[in-house]
């Protein structure tokens, strides 16, 4: 009979709903338990205050999962070789430094409560910022709702800085549309029958990767370079052959990427394929990435990036931290590591410079201040910023010479000769 | 065509055409219903009854033809309009509302008149005390708290056509109300639909027991390949050639 | 009141109440006063501004879920795409504010409003299509709002995304605001419930649990089913906008790849079909649930992509085991405790044989009975 | 006039790739009535087998076809046999668009899971090859790609039209009820149609990967543009969705041209909602569409 079936599937169905909800109960107190480890409020050294003193607790969200999760787990490795490096020398006004990474799933929803989280629940003395442009906003927000600083090592557009955040402060040499600066300064210096006529722009709708392609695009502008194409593309974009096919009719003399790494080197592919071949060729972030030139079956002579960090840097802290991260990863760090290590470098600064590391909002008030008025040594070089937290400086600009992604600009700091037109790709 | 004349018309299709992809289902039906009687539309399985009831109520847009009720022109309207016509309908295949219970099942067919009826309670004693006359009328009163899906069959067809019953329509067109009902039962609803239409109310049934066909109705229209072949009452269609070369073939 | 179309109180009337059947009408109502008081006295617990602002979230999806539950469990149209309406709220409030100037609390009601009239040529096309037309046309519509959202920067900000200002002033902090914030979402959930209470009760109502049921069938009764489902859907937008308005005023920020998600659009579906669409509170304690799941696997599994699984695998067992949702299979199991219930298919199975004879075989296959009947009537002529 | 001739060639190329995705789509529904949305999980669950196999045996992704053909056909019995039949006849199409969005999820959790959130892509020597015809270069991936949707295409053609199997198959779509009275056991037929939808998607996927990136939560990209095309082919038309997909992909691309990326994607969706408003049985559909 019918009615039978009915009511054996409904208790099939509590069974199975029964099993599921079994494991939620099992650890049933998940979501408070990292408040039983951090439960001293307002950064009292409470617990065990004897002998010595409680480490300095960190707290940062990053984007370990979905789509930011590559340079998201870029950061990560910087903050823990950062904190390792810290531990081992001494630790921060003596005591130990101990990170909590959360993970933001790359959602702005999550960032926030887990600052929230960090903040409130954990009672972290100090945070660092997130990944991605899209999701320091929604985190600045918070750190500044509780007075916290707020250093990031990724948010470059000009977006995050005016929005009237009092506490962020962007741990990089230069804000994204300043990322081409030498760049624009060398062709300005060109002579008038050398330099490009026309440029083709293409950039991923993304607030960083615009930032750097449009950057330029007005310097170029200004100095007379006409803008023959100008595609901008969303970010799940795969297939770029129309994009591609674009640039290749207007047969434009250089072409600028405001890129990320896979959209890269799609586009650079696409471009190969339709035989375009332009006399100068710039893309952000991706042509720094190792696994780069095989990507676009190594066809990378003369490409050019910005870059905010080498490690052959002859800052003072640099080879330290190259030498400690080789031990630690086996390889040479990236850029987003340097700018995650650079965050810590920031931090410790201010922390030192004003004695101390509490959640009050006291403490954190000094720290701020501190930074709006003092110099900071990191790897990327010395750092300053303005009231809104941009910093003052620029980025280097690499260029593939010999197959070796090196130094070109600006003179004082080049390692070979910039390479005018482009060879094919 | 025969038509008897002493009979008003109350439902009439002209040159009714509908097609699906090459499949021509009804092709240029002409058929004229007598108002206050009991017609039966009868013929051969796939000889397009079943469309043709589709189209004249609005649920199928007919690619062609016109229909009209009582004179009004009721072409391509929408089903609720046809039912606001007048004109009430089952299912070949008996659909009533599953997961609602039998007595909601039948509250479902009240109309609101205004948007202070439409808010207003879904059961309000006046339509309540109705449809529990006409479950007791159909005789499964005694289910009205049971949910629709769990009765019987045979139950069901009882059930939907006291759901059509509640919106007090002129015509009520019943697609095979003997289907796949045991013998009692098919019993039971003819007697139904005698009292109902010495009651006022027209029937058109479509329907294959032809034992009850010739029992109960007063005119019959016969379909073959989507079209009219014969019409009249259930003697005189019995013995036409048209009919029977239709029906076996030869 | 939990169950939409069950008819406990006419039910209890006629038969008169058995004691078990009191129990449990008290169990229930008590659950309720429970619940009720739990929610509004959380806040003064003393959870912390955290564990508060989770709260918020939750109480966020149950706004979100039970706007979506006006469409979904009225007319049983699923849609995947609600979040386009959240995100049109949000986004609404949000340029009303900054564009316009128009005080926050205005704003969101005229969010409400201006999304309920986009609404209607949305609905307009897409509840023209049933079943899985209309699903699509549901995860299109977020979709085309995600591009649209993002490539209209000149208005939207783009990819840039959009900061909300705050609707209180810089002297209320945040862990107060988190509170204010709290106590406005349980206000819009309780208006929210008062309406849907409302639709359930009325002619209005059966006539769009008619159309879920059975939409050709609920047509032919005389229900105008389109304007029918229209109507509920404007008034679901409207609602699912205010939640997604009020969710951006105190979040503060928009971004058009977070609002004009698929998957929140599928939090709201999982959440309403895990509680029980037919039911009153059912999509709020699905989101209570699916809340506290989504912090539990992400403090549980928070840096693997095992989240996802996690959420695939629990719609897949509702949909598969439980698609009646939670409260109306608990209602089934309370039916079988009681012994009128059983008694009433007794007492008409009985019934049927003594008047009928003999019952036969449900629904029948409509082709071999009419296959059958043609042989018959061969005979018969 | 060079662009367009070039993003009509790239349309075409684009619209080959999209027509036999529509093609298992349409087959799915045609037998079940089910929408299934993890048909584009799947497609990148393809992909990333065929990455997988060729960055650990180094051989070319085109013979990953040999074995992810087969599981694709076995899960996709599978997952008729034993997950949509189980669902309600009645709300069968509603709830097996939750279910296999599910599945979509748990492929995309997994994924993520194995592989990482990381952008992969296919090294091949001759990624960046091509050669120029009527004044369009066409790139020799693509025309792989292209080449391998086609070639199953066809053979889904004439399995369809030439097999005893591909009888029943278009008896069940017709009217399964009248295909059960002749004899054909539809459930089999419909498991079977199943996998020959779930199939193509392994086809599919590794045309993808050959000149595409590859991330988990790429089927998201996927849907939309699918879910249009089905609809403006008719629910359950393979020719119409095969049409619909060429159409849509050709103007795609053309559009690009004055609307560039993000416009241009919105096609899909202006055309889906055109579509339902003036002819919600699509423009190729026949009677399948009718009630849906």
């Amino acid at each position: 009979m019918s009615v039978k079936t009915h009511t054996n599937r409904s208790i099939r169905g509590w069974i199975a709903i029964m099993a599921a909800g079994g494991l939620l109960a099992l650890a049933g107190c998940g979501i408070d338990e990292p408040s039983e480890s951090g439960d001293g409020d307002a950064g009292a050294d409470s617990s065990d205050g004897a002998e010595g003193e409680d480490p300095i607790q960190i707290g940062i969200s990053l984007p370990l999962t979905g789509d930011f999760s590559e340079p998201g787990k870029g950061v990560q490795r910087g903050y823990e070789a950062w904190a390792s490096y810290v531990n081992e020398n001494g630790g921060l006004l003596g005591r130990d430094v101990e990170l909590t990474i959360l993970d933001d799933q790359s959602n702005a929803d999550r960032v926030a409560s887990d600052y929230e989280k960090l903040i409130n629940q954990d009672g972290v003395d100090l945070v660092f910022g997130p990944f991605s442009t899209r999701l320091v906003v929604p985190a600045a927000q918070v750190a500044m709702d509780y007075g916290f600083l707020f250093v990031e090592p990724a948010g470059a557009a000009e977006e995050v800085f005016n929005q009237g955040f009092t506490n962020l402060f962007y741990a990089a040499p230069a804000v994204a549309q300043d990322h081409y600066n030498y760049l624009a300064e060398h062709i300005e210096a060109m002579p008038e029958g050398e330099r490009p006529q026309t440029a083709a722009y293409a950039a991923m709708d993304d607030p960083f990767a615009q930032g750097t392609a449009y950057g330029l695009k007005e310097k170029l502008e200004a100095m007379g370079v006409e803008t023959v194409a100008d595609e901008v593309y969303p970010p799940n974009t795969t297939d770029f052959s129309s994009i591609a096919a674009k640039i290749e009719a207007s047969d434009a003399d250089i072409i600028v990427g405001g890129t990320q790494y896979q959209d890269a080197v799609n586009l650079i592919i696409a471009l190969q394929q339709l035989g375009y071949q332009p006399d100068l060729a710039a893309f952000s972030t991706a042509p720094t990435n190792p696994e780069f030139a095989a990507a676009i079956g190594d066809k990378t002579e003369g490409i050019l990036s910005p870059t905010g960090y080498t490690p052959e840097s002859t800052y003072p802290t640099n080879a330290e931290f190259v030498e400690f991260f080789n031990q630690e990863h086996g390889s040479e760090p990236t850029e987003d590591e340097a700018n995650a290590w650079t965050t810590g470098q920031v931090v410790a600064a201010a922390v030192e410079g004003v004695g101390c590391a509490d959640p009050s909002p006291e403490c954190q008030g000094q720290l701020i201040d501190w930074l709006r008025n003092n110099e900071v040594e990191t790897v990327v070089g010395p750092l300053t910023w303005d009231a809104e937290g941009r910093p003052q400086g620029a980025h280097l600009v690499q260029q593939y010479v010999d197959g070796e992604i090196t130094i070109v600009l600006p003179d004082d700091a080049k390692e070979a000769e910039f390479i005018y037109p482009k060879p094919e790709w | 065509m025969s038509t008897d004349p002493q009979h008003e018309i109350g439902l009439s299709v002209r040159d009714l055409s509908k097609s699906f992809g090459g499949v021509r289902a009804v092709v240029g039906a002409s058929v004229d219903f007598h108002h206050g009687r009991i017609n039966a539309l009868i013929g051969p399985n796939g000889s397009g009854k079943t469309t043709f009831f589709n189209c004249v109520t609005g649920m199928i847009r007919a690619d062609a033809g016109t229909v009209s009720y009582r004179g009004k022109d009721i072409t391509g309207k929408a089903p609720h309009r046809v039912a606001h016509a007048g004109i009430g309908r089952s299912f070949q295949v008996c659909r009533i509302f599953p997961r609602m219970t039998v007595l909601d099942n039948v509250l479902a067919g009240v109309r609101p008149t205004g948007l202070a009826t439409l808010m207003g309670s879904g059961r309000r004693r006046s339509d309540v005390e109705k449809a529990r006359a006409l479950l007791a009328r159909v005789g499964i009163d005694h289910l009205e708290n049971a949910q629709a899906a769990d009765i019987s069959y045979g139950q069901q067809k009882l059930l939907e056509l006291a759901g059509v019953l509640m919106t007090d329509p002129e015509t009520i067109m019943l697609d095979e109300p003997a289907g796949g009902v045991n013998p009692a039962l098919i019993e039971r609803i003819s007697t139904l639909i005698v009292e109902l239409n010495a009651e006022g109310r027209t029937f058109i049934v479509v329907e294959h027991n032809m034992e009850l066909v010739m029992r109960l109705s007063d005119h019959v229209i016969v379909f073959d390949r989507g079209a009219q072949i014969a019409a009249g009452p259930p003697s005189t269609v019995q013995s036409d050639p048209a009919v029977l070369e239709a029906y076996l073939g030869v | 009141m939990r169950n939409a179309s069950d008819t406990t109180s006419t039910r209890s009337t006629d038969r008169g109440d058995s004691p078990v059947v009191r129990v449990i009408r008290g169990v229930q109502i008590l659950a309720v006063i429970a619940a009720a008081v739990g929610v509004l006295v959380f806040p003064l617990t003393g959870p912390g501004p955290f564990i508060l602002s989770v709260g918020v979230v939750i109480l966020s999806y149950a706004c979100m879920a039970t706007g979506w539950n006006f469409v979904g469990g009225f007319t049983g149209y699923i849609s995947l795409g609600h979040a386009a309406f959240t995100g049109l709220g949000g986004y609404a409030v949000g340029l009303l504010i900054l564009r316009a100037d128009v005080p926050p609390w205005v704003a969101l009601v005229l969010a409400g409003l201006i999304v309920a009239a986009l609404s209607v040529p949305i609905g307009f096309a897409s509840l023209r299509v049933r079943g899985a037309s209309f699903v699509i046309m549901s995860l299109a519509l977020v979709l085309i709002m995600l591009l649209v959202f993002q490539s209209w920067s000149d208005v939207t900000g783009g990819s840039n995304g959009l900061r909300v200002p705050r609707p209180f002033g810089p002297e209320v902090l945040r862990p107060e605001q988190h509170e204010r914030f709290y106590y406005l979402h349980v206000a819009l959930l309780v208006i929210m419930l008062v309406v849907w209470w409302a639709i359930d009760r009325s002619r209005f109502g059966a006539g769009l649990k008619a159309i879920r049921e059975d939409e050709d069938k609920a047509q032919s009764l005389g229900i105008p089913t389109f304007n029918y489902k229209l109507s509920v859907y404007v008034i679901s937008a409207f609602f699912t906008a205010l939640a997604g308005g009020l969710y951006a005023l105190w979040f503060g920020f928009l971004d058009p790849i977070f609002q004009f998600s698929i998957l929140t659009g599928s939090y709201m579906v999982l959440m309403s079909l895990l509680g029980g669409i037919r039911s009153l509170l059912g999509p709020a304690l699905g989101a209570a649930i699916v809340g506290y799941a989504i912090e539990f696997f992400k403090a549980q599994y928070g840096d693997t992509q095992f989240h996802l699984v996690a959420l695939g695998l629990l719609l897949g067992l509702v949909v598969l085991f439980m698609p009646e949702g939670i409260l109306p299979s608990l209602g089934r199991l309370v039916d079988r405790l009681r012994p009128s219930a059983t008694s009433i298919r007794e007492e008409s199975a009985e019934d049927l044989a003594n008047k009928n004879a003999a019952a036969e075989p449900r629904a029948q296959d409509p082709e071999e009975t009419e296959t059958v009947l043609v042989d018959d009537n061969g005979r018969h002529l | 006039m060079d662009l367009v001739v070039q993003s009509l060639v790239l349309g075409i190329l684009l619209g080959g790739l999209y027509a036999l995705l529509a093609a298992g789509l349409t087959l799915y529904f045609g037998v079940m009535r089910v929408v299934m949305i993890a048909h584009s999980a799947f497609l990148i669950l393809a992909a990333y087998l065929a990455w997988w196999f060729t960055s650990t045996t180094g051989l070319d992704p085109l013979l990953s076809l040999l074995f992810t053909v087969p599981l694709f056909f076995v899960t996709g019995v599978f997952v008729q046999r034993v997950l949509i039949a189980r669902l309600k006849p009645a709300t069968l199409t509603m709830m097996s668009v939750l279910l296999t969005f599910a599945i979509a999820l748990m492929i995309e959790g997994m994924l993520g899971f194995v592989f990482s959130g990381t952008q992969r892509r296919i090294q091949l020597p001759y990624s960046g090859a091509s050669f120029e015809i009527f004044g369009a270069r066409i790139a020799v991936v693509k025309l792989i790609a292209f080449a391998l949707a086609a070639v199953a295409l066809a053979a889904l053609y004439l399995v369809l039209k030439a097999t005893r199997f591909g009888q029943s198959l278009r008896a069940t779509i017709q009217n399964s009820e009248a295909a059960a009275l002749v004899g054909i056991d539809t459930k089999k037929v419909a498991g079977y149609g199943f996998g020959v939808g779930l199939a193509t998607a392994a086809v599919g996927g590794t045309a993808l990967a050959l000149d595409a990136t590859i991330y988990p939560s790429l089927h998201w990209h996927w849907i939309g543009p699918l879910m249009a095309i089905i609809v403006v082919g008719g629910l359950g038309s393979v020719p119409g969705a095969a049409a619909a997909a060429m159409v849509l992909g050709v103007s795609q691309s053309l559009l690009q041209i004055p609307m560039g990326t993000t416009w241009a994607q919105t096609i899909f969706y202006i055309v889906l909602f055109a579509t339902l408003v003036f002819r919600p049985h699509g423009f190729f559909g026949g009677r399948l569409a009718q009630r849906f």
